[in-house]
């Protein structure tokens, strides 16, 4: 398994946002997280990458445990994340955020600034602009261009589409599946579902810090979906 | 043309000034540290080379090139051994800290070489001038106003155009990004601490050439630092160098007038630039 | 009316986050607020408060135009919040949590605030651990500690914010419960929450919000079965 | 049914205990040689500055180096009340008090509009500007300083009879007073902050200090908190500067506004004993006092060490020496938690 949890529980002080989960990622696949806001989707996250840490055995990757590592260690091992409200730097103009995601990590791939900037035309000609004076839209293309130029084995995807226009959403889902293609295995949490399960192999739902639902997307019914989400059913 | 003499005169003072800020200013802006102790690092500086002046036999020059390295690496070590441990949210602890490091330093100092006012020999450098026409100026304020400029363009240079300094402006902006980023930003913070002190060293050959020191001075060569770092706003170099300036030019021109208020008119010209901007001259957007 | 919101609209730079919201509410109402993250509700309850200031449009209180009022004022008007993530004075303990909301909210002595205090304790189920640090609390306690302290302010109107995320089932039962009796006696309830089942067991209305913008306002029935819901939040093309 | 009450046994022993200290510590110059009185009056003054200066950081978040501006100011306001308009020296303290509260006023204006690092720097620049203006003043000696005239030092109220009383010369009768003065005024500084924090405005502190934004939504008032804090905290310290050139009778810029002595030593004083509660500057401060005592054949050993020791409570133990007692040991000695007492509560009878 390229990525596991195993009884993951994460507190913030007193706060309890994880009750013991088990989720798996194998390589080269998609897994969609959703759940409603508060559901402790974004705790996930942050404790997979050691944002949050975590006793180490919580997690493992390729059969390691990683979770009491630190951010830095963890994204060297091939795990980048775009993370909720993307996050750019904005002392850095876009080409400089862009280069800053593969400065860490040198693994052979095929990502590089030119693949990022022909999966996202747009940012070649706002390469020399201060990441933040971009679109909403835009600053997301930078964010997953960002993550991309490590040449993960594994993207995490915290809310990509939040905040987003519809059409924007669409723009930047219409680019999944090229890096789908390339081999990175993917983590997609969101509320969006019909997005997420459009693009994901199988799925995980959630709600106040547990698994309600696991299940392959094809087998997936809309009720199970909306009882798992809401906590009642349709 | 005595204010036009005031006035180069002063921005040359600005220049020492800039060169007492620039480490702190470096500092300041990535990790948010305020460092109680960087006037007595200056000082402590002053002396290393001053060392290797009189023990050693060294040009003044040579022996800040070799003090660098060592001021580096005590600079690396301070921050990861201490500063690391109370960086955040709360700005006490750190202050705490710089301040007793202040204090040991500067009583550390005075045990080792006593209060008697020291100077590093400059050699012929020493009160010589330069003509310029309209004004004379001395050479030694010349050398060091350009080398402030030298520091300060090497360091925008590491800032704005290598890997490094693309760490560093990212862990400025957000450390928990940048950690997603493969960069740990205490090892970050530990390099730039390092940096800060070979401009500190640099920094320190100027202060012993120029007038005499003891280990008592270091606050006060602070305090003009802060206020020159402030001026500029959080993270702006050039602009620590324009509040550099502000100071030198207020100072030179405030003695002028009463050589008494010399020192008051730099704090006033200070506390007026906050009234006005209370974020200094040229903060960043985001913060 | 109790409030009443005219065509209020707040932009952060480019972002408009509320966007011409218009609604009101009776006294003694509930009203429930759905939509999905980053609709704008936290940013609604902050416009009431006064936390944060609208750029457009009018907030009147009790007939009183407080659209620029500090928000220490429309506390002391009768407004009380809970926070979405709980934020107790965690070096407090509950009582005096609760003694220093009464005291300032209201403007009283302490003295006199102590049975009051004690009453809304008991309410919410914390009077037991009344001399407990809130630091200390569990989330459930947490949570109701959120509750406690802004009935202690003395509110009319009462704002709570996601009061239900993250509990379990018998938890989120016990705090319904709890709000329903204080909506009972008469306080006027608006209530931000993802935990429909929750919300809509106390709520008379249901407000959703999606982009900063109402897009519908109704009995809860009725905007649960709607359309448009089902698209905001599942994004399922029915 | 329901009761409030702050009161504990260790708060009612502390009581007794402080009752007890205060009236042997008023008798004990009869018994004690003029050295011990000097180092009392130095503790007790340090203490009381230390008391101010966690009033200000520990509970109102104001983290200020620039607290030399109101002892200095406070000296030189008291001096000047004796040189310039002929009071007593101890009415003159009184001087001292209001001059710090109207420094206090134009401070606080200017300083509230800086955040964190910058507020703490702004405060310290402001000491120095009052240090050069001070400096500039020739009546009271520009920038060499002066003393205080020969008579009016041998002529403070009070000092005749405390020589016939203790059978004393002059210099130890005024020692003497001093001390008495820094008792009192120990004693009232802690007494005051004890019971502010056991009124509303405690819960207020406690409050901001927890956080800021639920302060707010209960209905504190944070701005007028601060200013309130920072006006005590400067008209308290003046009076303390005041007192001590009363003692030392003799008075210069440097020694009147010097940022180690009234505030670096303070800070650390406050730190090491643990900031945030009443107990810490007093255990800080006789660490501070064992310190120079032990290493007073050393020269400035000691206050390298006391730096070094700040930095390592900073590290090891960030909530000073009273807060690993308190923590193992669970004693309060000044209590300022609220308890409710009656039915259904724990621990409440």
């Amino acid at each position: 398994m390229l990525l596991e949890t195993r009884a993951l529980t994460a507190n913030y002080g007193q706060f309890r946002a994880l009750f013991g989960l088990d989720i798996s990622v194998a390589a080269g696949e998609c897994v969609a997280i959703i759940g409603a806001n508060g559901a402790g989707k974004s705790t996930l996250m942050r404790s997979i990458t050691g944002v949050i840490r975590n006793e180490a055995a919580m997690v493992l990757h390729r059969g390691e445990p990683i979770g009491a590592l630190s951010s830095a260690e963890i994204m060297k091992r091939g795990i980048a994340m775009v993370p909720e409200g993307r996050r750019l730097f904005a002392s850095l103009s876009v080409e400089e955020n862009l280069v800053i995601g593969g400065q860490a990590r040198k693994a052979p791939g095929p990502w590089s600034l030119e693949a990022v900037y022909d999966l996202f035309p747009i940012l070649r000609e706002r390469r020399k602009n201060p990441g933040t004076a971009l679109s909403g839209g835009q600053q997301q293309m930078v964010a997953i261009g960002r993550a991309l130029m490590s040449n993960p084995e594994l993207l995490l995807c915290d809310e990509i589409s939040l905040g987003l226009a519809p059409v924007v959403i669409r723009d930047i889902y219409a680019a999944l599946p090229k890096v789908r293609e390339s081999g990175a295995a993917m983590v997609l949490v969101e509320q969006d579902i019909g997005k997420a399960l459009a693009v994901a192999d199988r799925v995980y739902c959630m709600m106040e810090g547990r698994v309600t639902l696991v299940a392959k997307t094809a087998d997936v019914t809309r009720e199970e979906i909306h009882s798992a989400y809401f906590g009642v059913a349709a | 043309m005595i204010w036009l003499d005031t006035l180069v005169q002063g921005m040359l003072l600005g220049g020492l000034y800039a060169l007492f800020a620039a480490g702190l200013s470096l500092v300041f802006g990535i990790m948010r540290l305020v460092n109680l102790a960087h006037g007595d690092l200056i000082v402590f500086a002053a002396y290393l080379v001053l060392m290797g002046v009189t023990l050693l036999g060294l040009s003044p020059w040579v022996a800040a090139l070799i003090a660098m390295p060592v001021m580096f690496m005590l600079g690396w070590l301070l921050q990861a051994a201490v500063l690391n441990r109370v960086l955040g949210k709360d700005i006490l602890p750190p202050l705490l800290v710089t301040f007793g490091l202040s204090v040991a330093l500067q009583n550390g100092l005075l045990e080792a070489f006593s209060a008697d006012s020291r100077r590093i020999p400059a050699g012929a450098l020493e009160g010589a001038s330069l003509d310029l026409g309209l004004v004379t100026v001395g050479v030694m304020p010349l050398m060091t106003f350009a080398s402030a400029i030298c520091a300060i363009v090497a360091l925008n240079g590491l800032f704005y155009h290598t890997a490094l300094g693309r760490a560093f402006r990212a862990t400025s902006d957000d450390a928990v990004t940048a950690g997603l980023m493969g960069i740990e930003p205490k090892r970050v913070f530990a390099i730039a601490t390092g940096i800060a002190m070979v401009v500190v060293t640099l920094a320190a050959l100027y202060l012993g050439m120029r007038a005499n020191f003891d280990p008592s001075i270091g606050p006060a060569r602070l305090i003009y630092a802060f206020e020159a770092v402030i001026i500029g706003g959080l993270g702006s170099l050039w602009g620590t160098l324009a509040g550099g300036i502000i100071i030198g030019v207020a100072q030179t021109a405030g003695a002028a007038v009463n050589p008494e208020w010399q020192i008051l008119a730099g704090h006033i010209a200070f506390l007026a630039v906050m009234l006005l901007k209370p974020r200094g001259l040229f903060p960043r957007a985001v913060d | 009316m109790i409030l009443r919101l005219e065509n209020v609209s707040k932009s952060f730079g480019a972002l408009k986050v509320t966007d011409g919201v218009t609604v009101s509410v009776r006294r003694g109402e509930a009203l429930g607020i759905i939509g999905p993250n980053g609709a704008g509700k936290s940013t609604l309850f902050n416009l009431i408060t006064g936390n944060l200031l609208a750029n457009e449009g009018r907030i009147e209180l009790l007939g009183r135009d407080v659209t620029r009022a500090p928000a220490m004022d429309r506390v002391r008007m009768g407004v009380g919040r809970s926070f979405q993530i709980p934020q107790p004075f965690e070096g407090l303990s509950v009582f005096e949590n609760l003694l220093t909301a009464a005291a300032f909210g209201r403007g009283g002595r302490e003295a006199e605030m102590v049975d009051d205090c004690a009453r809304i304790l008991e309410e919410t189920e914390l009077l037991r651990k009344a001399n407990v640090l809130a630091g200390s609390l569990s989330l459930l306690d947490r949570k109701r500690l959120e509750l406690a302290r802004a009935l202690a302010t003395g509110p009319e109107l009462l704002l709570l914010d996601e009061i239900a995320g993250g509990l379990t089932e018998g938890e989120c039962k016990a705090l319904v419960a709890t709000i329903k009796a204080i909506h009972a006696k008469g306080t006027t309830i608006i209530w931000i929450e993802h935990v429909l089942h929750a919300l809509t067991s106390v709520v008379e209305r249901l407000l959703v919000l999606d982009f900063g913008r109402v897009i519908g306002i109704g009995a809860p029935d009725a905007i649960m079965v709607s359309q448009q819901v089902r698209e905001i939040y599942l994004g399922l093309e029915v | 049914m329901y009761r409030l009450t702050t009161r504990t046994r260790a708060g009612t022993a502390t009581e007794i205990a402080v009752i007890v200290l205060v009236v042997a510590g008023l008798a004990l110059p009869a018994v004690t040689s003029r050295g011990v009185i000097q180092d009392l009056f130095f503790i007790l003054t340090m203490l009381t500055l230390a008391q101010i200066w966690n009033l200000l950081a520990g509970y109102g978040g104001l983290v200020s180096v620039g607290q030399q501006a109101f002892v200095g100011i406070g000296a030189y306001a008291m001096f000047a009340g004796v040189i310039l308009l002929g009071w007593n020296p101890v009415a003159a303290i009184l001087l001292g008090g209001l001059a710090a509260l109207a420094l206090a006023v134009p401070t606080a204006f200017f300083a509230f509009r800086l955040q964190g690092a910058y507020f703490a720097i702004g405060t310290w620049v402001i000491a120095e500007v009052t240090r050069l203006l001070i400096a500039q003043w020739k009546a009271l000696g520009g920038g060499t300083g002066t003393s205080l005239p020969r008579e009016a030092t041998s002529n403070i109220m009070g000092t005749d009879a405390i020589r016939t009383l203790f059978g004393v010369r002059e210099a130890a009768a005024r020692d003497i007073l001093a001390y008495w003065l820094a008792l009192a005024l120990v004693v009232a500084v802690t007494g005051c902050i004890y019971w502010l924090l056991r009124s509303r405005l405690g819960l207020a502190l406690a409050a901001v200090r927890d956080n800021v934004d639920a302060a707010q939504a209960v209905g504190v008032d944070v701005r007028r908190l601060k200013w309130a804090v920072f006006l005590i905290a400067a008209a308290a310290t003046g009076l303390t500067g005041a007192l001590i050139f009363v003692q030392t009778a003799r008075i210069s810029p440097e020694a009147a506004f010097a940022v180690t002595d009234w505030t670096a030593y303070v800070i650390f004083i406050v730190v090491i004993g643990g900031i945030g509660t009443i107990e810490g500057p007093i255990v800080g401060v006789l660490v501070f006092f064992a310190l120079r005592s032990a290493l007073a054949d050393y020269g400035s050993w000691y206050l390298m060490t006391l730096g070094l020791a700040a930095i390592a409570v900073m590290l090891f133990a960030p909530k000073g020496l009273w807060g690993l007692i308190s923590a193992r040991s669970g004693l309060h000695l000044f209590p300022v938690r609220r308890r409710l007492a009656g039915p259904k509560i724990e621990g409440g009878h």
